[in-house]
């Protein structure tokens, strides 16, 4: 135990240090650059897509409820946190054409308030979604949140008053850094392990295995349902806010619904019920759609010039993305957790793959 | 609000309305076979139309060739979508070949930015339908395509409902729809009947897709998101699967959509949300849709 | 003739079946009689094409049909009853049955087989519009046999036909299989109700972990002593 | 991971013989069709003009998805990996404003070609522009409405999900009732959405008000279909609209119907008729096989236009670059004069054309005022 | 009496699956459900557990109504039951099915559960001791960590009981457990049930048509047919009811 709870905090101080020298933290102190800007951007989204990936597992992977909905309470977190964060100078510029509501107009907060309440604001949101919404099962569940999502949206394009409409916000102060992002991401995880590790976790996956069995054993359906709805919704209004800070500017239609499939298929690679899954495919995810830039920028190698073909990163992506569904449907982890135990039983399973072919269904 | 202009929002009304319930068909006939909320449908349905812009634009084609150029090649597409990206996906989980569908529907949707290129194109018209060739009704405004949709999509209704509940195929194909395992067992070729079913469905989105460019003359890459989105609600909205409750569906939802602009012209900026709004309150008060399939589960 | 060749089948890691050798003569009733997980549906399974073997054969008739499609086979004459049920629940009961006669083409030749079924289970016929979710398991297990005996098989495989059956509905179902086969069809029995199969059956085997761990005729085997204390309980408790 | 300093130029002891100059456009997505036809623009203008101070000019493009965080990936990445002076883009305001934050914070200059939001260039020192901005472009049709069309009353009919159309048919309103001194000289303001392709009801709502104008600014592709669409429900009052009219698919698409659309824009070749115009449309006519629109136009000003700065400036450092912006003056575009105010907008005329006989036809030039 | 069931009836649409059924149960009862296909034995046990709200009729439980109830809290009063096709948590541990019933008691709320504190994760440890105790009694707590769809199937129907078990239920529903056992495993489950129903003090109503197990354990017999109740007393007397012969048994003789 004291043990691994030595390697553990040994880990922890060294990942801490890793960040802080990314982050430029160590330059004042001891004169260490930190990393170029664009690698921290890209790590700074992949930890934002973690956040979204794992937060939309824990509904669509682990409880079994198909929502669609994310999009929409990213949309409540972004603006949540960016009105509540912008000073009112900022605000005035911006709201140039109907001017911002009163008590919002004036009032500013510290980003961590803003963020929390981000959060909280998704998640009330998402109990009036669910409430109605958790009725149903299925496909017209999922069909059912996404309306409720553009609906958000839509609101939020129209009450211009607040929201400043199609014209989005700008300026929004660009707290987020990757102290903020991976820290959301792992307090994102910690949380939702150790939920999942709980007795509601294990209620959540029995609605997921069979709902007339898990009511039967005395689960209240509609509560647990709520419940993990309103988990993932406070993460996806966390996530939106750290997006709207590190973007510093955001409108609605950002926030259509195939943002929502994007997080879906970042979950469907990783793994329904996976969470280290839902993180290894944010990574990947985010990295590969910038790795894919290459093949639509010009090269110019001495007088020798390739051109690139835009629009041929996402005709890739998009191949790839069948393709990787196809040989692996179940995702990169299925319903697994990377542990130091699995990577070892992989391995072992590798080696057994390579003694004995296995029959398959016809 | 004067008559004439409400019957003209009615004329307008049944115009959208039907147009809607033609694309619905195509989506709810595949997803009541396969289960499968077949995202690229909408793709399929821009791809017909622009193989007609082709036909018509670049090898000059007479009209009917192209349309049935475009009906065989949407329909062979389909078939080839189903093959190498659905097929392998059979026994994997539901989501995943939804996530199978999006990539399949991103990835013609960006071939079609890279290949036709992102600006609009006209869409060809038949004299018939060209502009101003409208009838004029008691001052109501009627084009002439607006008779042809709903006879289109009523002849269409027809023939699917007997393929499906009068022929054998048919009933393969909803057995199909239930279990793979049970229906070889009675010695349906399974793969054939999927093959038929996206063969069919692909037609209809192209039919839907030509009808659709001869309605508004505009066609681009990203031109099958909107249809595809709204019908596949009008879909949902009328029971999924259920062939006669697309057609229900699309129709009211093109209905209410004119009219909520009609009425409330304040809020015609939440026209879309009102499409969600009614399927929503369709949905809490009947969970399966208007017409939607029998429960038969059993506990 | 239906012969199965030291036939091996796995789901992965997990080997069902290792090394199983059977016949089927043309006209007789063979029991497959074993504990739960034994590998008998898994046999069965295979014969119809919905699995694919490791290794092994399948002949009917000296053909070897191991790698056709489930529909081939089907078109050859083997018919299956699937274990648990496995109507449609969607369609009516009508509907299953003529699903039944999906390979038959003679449509008044259809028309009398489904007169027949409908003469061996009236319930059936009572019911021929409701959707067939809805029926009780019996009801359903009947209209699996039912949409069976509409291909008109040579042989049918049946996996535990009296699962769930009430002890009035088991009987019947056992003298219909006898019936069956007095009209000249091969049978393939799975039956948990080991002493029934064996009375009915001219020659059985009971498997055990995916083997064979003995055969003999029916009535060799109701006589066997381990028989008569594993599998049909006979035991003084 | 590697670590490199803030500003990766102006180290190397040898001179660099090259010029990065990055593009971030939408190619795909919602907006490509804007995306691709700027970057036209642009690649002819490179082509045209290859050299400054003796260096090649490289082009670097990326797309940006008409996403907002792609637009910031797109600048980042344009900046750290291909250590471009400066920077083109982007078709879609929001998209600028998201990529201008992080030149801003990278002090790289952007020259953005068609971003008409006033926000763009807002509290961004390193964002200029080629094109006028919206609240011009709105006063422009409002006067033409009132003054050339005698209107007294007018339908507005926007795309909600645009900032472009709403900024727009803001300005136009505003300057609309100021003009007729009446506050109710617009009837109503309807919505559409993007994607939306019937807009029946709303134009039957329209007939009923029998407006004396109506101004609908949206894309060519939905403001054709929406004229059609009105000829067919027999409104015969005039449609005016703005630059994004302007591209010969709008007449393609909207065929007799649009005969009579009037909208304002960048420039006409009627009217300036310039050398450098004459040989743009030329040049563009050879390559492309079809006439340029404004957007070709400005991506192709917004390019030289930096050329110009650099050989003003008489350096390729960013900051050099950046303070011989925004001492533009004079500077002769295709698209007309421009002169970057203390806003780093570009202070330059517009032009309103008709279309005609299946034509865009000179009507006027407005002067900014 | 702890189940009182009055003039119950069910009707699906135009079928009426059950007609005036009455039963009441006395504590500590073994009760058989038997009835050809059909007869509307398993439709009594989704009225009863509230998955269908009767058409009409009133149930009560130790004299509370629970008529048309919620499922779940149909089980926290003390009724628990097992489905005619198994439905287990198949993709979670044999443990873990069990620890899903023990969930409704848990007093930790979420935050407890979110942080892992100490008070959760005492009640934690309590819930597995409790989940292993009863799995070592139906003897599966070897495969306590096995994926509950790995286990052959007779392990599936006593994990199943278990799982209802632990619940901690009054009245206990069985649902056709025998169903696809031969003799010897039938003999055995017979035998277990008549065990936990010795040591959890337990009611129960048991759906069986393995005449074997049926006759040999219960005391009283109900039989049930086209929805109505045709005949019931103990075994012995309803096995010689010429309608039951009739209507059920068939006329060969029944160990
Ligand atoms: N789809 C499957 N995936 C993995 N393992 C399976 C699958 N189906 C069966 N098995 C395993 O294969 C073995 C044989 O199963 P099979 O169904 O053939 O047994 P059976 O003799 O028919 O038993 P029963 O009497 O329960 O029907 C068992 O261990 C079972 O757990
Ligand atoms: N949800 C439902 N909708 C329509 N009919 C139903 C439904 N549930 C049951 N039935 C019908 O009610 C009758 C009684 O069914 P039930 O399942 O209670 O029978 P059972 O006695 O349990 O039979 P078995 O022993 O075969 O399981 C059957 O005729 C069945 O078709
Ligand atoms: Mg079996
Ligand atoms: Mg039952």
């Amino acid at each position: 135990m004291s043990r691994h709870l030595k390697r553990d905090l040994v880990i922890l101080v060294c990942v801490a240090l890793v960040v802080a020298w990314a982050n430029g933290d160590l330059k004042d102190l001891l004169g260490i650059p930190g990393w170029q800007s664009y690698a921290v951007r890209i790590i700074n989204m992949c930890a934002i897509n973690a956040v979204l990936a794992l937060s939309l597992n824990l509904v669509n992977g682990f409880t079994g409820q198909f929502s669609l909905g994310h999009a929409g309470f990213m949309a409540l977190g972004a603006y949540t946190t960016a009105l509540l964060t912008m000073d009112m100078a900022a605000k005035d510029r911006v709201f140039f054409m109907t001017p911002l509501v009163e008590p919002l107009r004036n009032l500013t907060l510290p980003f961590l308030p803003a963020l929390v309440l981000a959060g909280i604001v998704a998640g009330l949101f998402s109990l009036l979604v669910g409430v109605p919404a958790l009725r149903l099962r299925g496909d017209y569940l999922g069909i059912a949140t996404l309306g409720f999502a553009e609906i958000i949206r839509l609101i939020i394009q129209n009450v211009r008053k607040v929201t400043n409409g199609a014209l989005g916000l700008k300026g929004i102060p660009p707290v987020v850094n990757l102290w903020w992002t991976l820290g959301s991401a792992f307090v994102c995880y910690l949380m939702l392990r150790n939920f999942l590790a709980s007795s509601y976790g294990r209620a959540f996956k029995s609605i997921r295995e069979n709902e007339t069995a898990a009511q039967a054993m005395g689960i209240d359906l509609f509560k647990h349902k709520l419940l993990s709805f309103f988990i993932s919704s406070f993460w996806a209004g966390v996530g939106g806010g750290l997006l709207a800070s590190l973007l510093t500017t955001i409108d609605p239609v950002q926030f259509k619904f195939p943002l929502t499939f994007q997080v879906l298929l970042t979950v469907v690679l990783g793994g329904m019920g996976s969470l280290s899954g839902s993180i290894i495919a944010a990574g990947i995810v985010t990295y590969l759609m910038e790795f894919l830039r290459v093949v639509e920028e010009t090269h110019y190698w001495g007088s020798i010039t390739i051109p690139g073909i835009p629009g041929l990163r996402m005709v890739i992506f998009s191949l790839a993305l069948v393709v990787v569904v196809v040989w692996y449907p179940k995702g990169l982890m299925g319903d697994r957790e990377l542990t130091v135990a699995g990577i070892k039983g992989v391995l072992g399973r590798v080696r057994q793959r390579l003694r004995i072919k296995g029959g398959r269904p016809a | 609000m004067q008559l004439s202009m409400f019957f003209q929002h009615l004329a307008n009304a049944i115009s959208l309305g039907s147009l809607y319930s033609l694309v619905a068909i195509g989506y709810t006939m595949v997803y009541g076979i396969l289960r499968l909320i077949n995202f690229a449908h909408g793709d399929l349905l821009m791809l017909a139309a622009y193989i007609v812009y082709y036909g018509r634009g670049m090898f000059h084609l007479p009209w009917v060739p192209s349309i049935l150029l475009a009906i065989l090649l949407t329909a062979a597409i389909g078939i080839i979508v189903e093959r190498s990206a659905y097929r392998p996906l059979r026994d994997s989980p539901r989501t995943t070949i939804l996530i199978s569908a999006i990539g399949v529907s991103f990835l013609v949707e960006n071939l079609g930015l890279v290949l036709f290129g992102g600006r609009p194109q006209p869409f060809p018209l038949p004299v018939f339908f060209d502009s101003g060739s409208a009838q004029e009704i008691g001052g109501v405004r009627i084009e002439n395509v607006t008779f042809a949709i709903p006879v289109v999509t009523l002849v269409l209704l027809y023939v699917l409902l007997h393929i499906v509940h009068r022929t054998k195929t048919g009933m393969a194909m909803r057995a199909v729809a239930k279990d793979f395992d049970t229906a070889r067992l009675m010695g349906i070729d399974v793969n054939r009947i999927v093959a038929t079913t996206f063969a069919i469905g692909s037609a209809l989105a192209a039919v839907g897709g030509i009808m659709w460019g001869m309605k508004f003359p505009q066609i681009n890459p990203l031109m099958g998101m909107m249809p595809g989105m709204k019908c596949f609600i009008a879909a949902v909205f009328g029971g999924i699967g259920n062939i006669q409750g697309a057609v229900i569906g699309g129709f009211i939802l093109g209905v209410a959509e004119i009219m909520i602009v009609a009425f409330l012209p304040s809020i015609s900026g939440y026209r879309d949300a009102f499409a969600f709004v009614i399927l929503i309150g369709t949905l809490l008060l009947r969970p399966t849709g208007l017409i939607g399939e029998k429960v038969a589960e059993k506990v | 003739m239906l012969e199965i060749q030291d036939l091996h089948v796995s789901y992965g890691a997990i080997k069902a079946v290792q090394g199983i050798n059977l016949k089927v003569p043309d006209g007789k009733i063979v029991a497959l009689i074993g504990t739960n997980g034994a590998g008998k549906s898994t046999t069965l399974r295979t014969i119809c094409g919905l699995l694919r073997p490791e290794a092994g054969r399948i002949l009917l008739d000296g053909d070897d049909i191991t790698r056709l499609p489930p529909q081939d086979i089907v078109k050859r004459g083997i018919s299956m009853v699937p274990e648990g049920r496995h109507v449609f629940p969607d369609l009516t009961v009508y509907e299953n049955l003529m699903l039944g006669a999906y390979i038959r083409t003679n449509q008044k030749e259809v028309q009398e087989e489904l007169e027949g079924v409908y003469g061996l289970f009236p319930r059936l016929q009572e019911r021929r519009q409701q959707l067939a979710g809805t029926l009780s398991g019996g009801e359903q297990q009947m209209l699996a046999l039912g949409r069976a005996l509409m291909a008109d098989p040579k042989m049918l495989l049946m996996d535990e036909p009296s699962l769930g059956l009430a002890p009035v509905l088991v009987q019947e179902i056992f003298a219909l299989i006898e019936r069956i086969h007095r009209q000249g069809k091969t049978l393939l029995l799975i039956e948990q109700n080991a002493r029934a199969a064996l009375t009915v059956a001219d020659y059985a085997y009971v498997l055990e972990t995916g083997r064979i761990a003995m055969e003999g005729t029916g009535t060799e085997l109701l006589a066997n002593d381990e028989v008569r204390r594993i599998y049909l309980g006979e035991v003084a408790d | 991971p590697k670590a490199t300093g803030e500003n990766g130029q102006g180290k190397e002891p040898e001179k660099p013989t090259e010029i990065h100059i990055g593009v971030y456009e939408p190619m795909t997505g919602a907006s490509a069709s804007g995306g691709q036809m700027t970057w036209e623009g642009i690649q002819l203008a490179n082509e045209m003009h290859p050299e400054v101070l003796g260096q090649t000019v490289r082009l670097h493009l990326e797309d940006n998805k008409t996403d907002k965080t792609e637009a910031a990936n797109a600048v980042t990445r344009l900046i750290d990996q291909k250590n471009v002076v400066a920077i083109i883009g982007s078709y879609g305001s929001s998209l600028s404003i998201a990529g201008g934050e992080v030149a801003k914070n990278k002090e790289i200059p952007v020259v953005g070609c068609s971003p008409t939001n006033p926000l763009v260039t807002q509290d961004n020192p390193y964002y200029f522009r080629v094109c006028f901005i919206d609240p011009f472009q709105g006063k422009v049709m409002a006067k033409y409405a009132s003054e050339n069309l005698n209107a007294k009353t007018a339908v507005i009919i926007r795309n909600v999900q645009d900032d472009y159309a709403v900024g727009l048919a803001n300005y136009f309103k505003e300057a609309f009732i100021q003009l007729t001194g009446d506050d109710k000289c617009v009837l109503a303001e309807l919505e559409y959405n993007t994607g939306d392709q019937d807009f029946t009801a709303q134009l039957t709502q329209t007939a009923s008000l029998a407006p004396d104008v109506v101004f609908a600014p949206g894309n060519y592709g939905d403001s054709a279909l929406m004229i059609r669409q009105a000829r067919s429900l027999k409104i015969t009052a005039p449609f005016l609209g703005g630059d994004t009219w302007e591209a010969p698919e709008f007449i393609e698409i909207g065929g007799v119907d649009v005969e009579g659309a009037t909208l304002s824009t960048h420039y006409s070749v009627q009217a300036t008729g310039t050398d450098a115009s004459k040989a743009f449309v030329d040049a563009y006519k050879a390559k492309y096989n079809k006439e340029p629109n404004a957007f070709a136009a400005l991506g192709y000003d917004a390019y030289l236009m930096i050329l110009d700065a650099i050989k003003r400036a008489n350096s390729a450092e960013p900051a050099a670059i950046r303070d011989a912006l925004a001492g533009t003056k004079d500077f002769k575009g295709v698209t007309g004069t421009i002169t970057m105010d203390e806003n780093r907008d570009a202070n330059k005329s517009a032009v309103i054309l008709q279309v005609k006989d299946g034509a865009f036809q000179y009507l006027t030039t407005v002067e900014p005022f | 009496m702890i189940l009182d069931i009055r003039g119950m009836k069910m009707q699906f649409g135009g079928l009426v699956a059950v007609n005036d059924f009455n039963l009441s149960l006395e504590h500590g009862e073994l009760v058989g459900l038997i009835g050809p296909n059909g007869a509307g034995k398993t439709t009594v046990f989704n009225v009863i557990t509230g998955v269908y709200a009767p058409t009409e009729g009133a149930i009560t439980l130790e004299g509370r109504d629970i008529t048309g109830m919620r499922p779940d809290l149909v089980t926290r009063l003390g009724i628990a039951r097992t489905f005619q096709n198994i439905r287990l948590f198949s993709r979670m541990s044999v443990m873990e099915n069990i620890l899903v019933s023990l969930h409704w008691r848990l007093k930790s709320g979420v935050f407890d559960a979110l942080t892992q504190n100490g008070k959760y994760r005492a009640e934690e440890a309590s819930m597995q001791s409790r989940a292993m105790d009863l799995l070592a009694r139906v003897n599966l707590d070897g495969v306590a960590d096995s994926p509950a769809g790995s286990l052959p199937y007779g392990s599936q129907r006593r994990l199943e009981i278990c799982r209802a078990l632990a619940t901690e239920p009054k009245l206990l529903l069985l649902d056709e457990p025998a169903a696809g056992m031969n003799p010897a495993e039938s003999i055995e489950l017979m035998k277990f049930i008549g065990r936990i129903r010795e040591e959890f003090g337990l009611t129960i109503l048991l759906i069986e048509h393995q005449m074997r197990v049926v006759m040999g354990i219960s005391e009283r017999i109900v039989v049930l047919d086209h929805g109505v109740i045709i005949s019931r007393g103990t075994p012995r007397e309803v096995s010689r009811d010429p309608r039951v012969i009739e209507a059920y048994l068939g006329v060969e003789k029944h160990a």
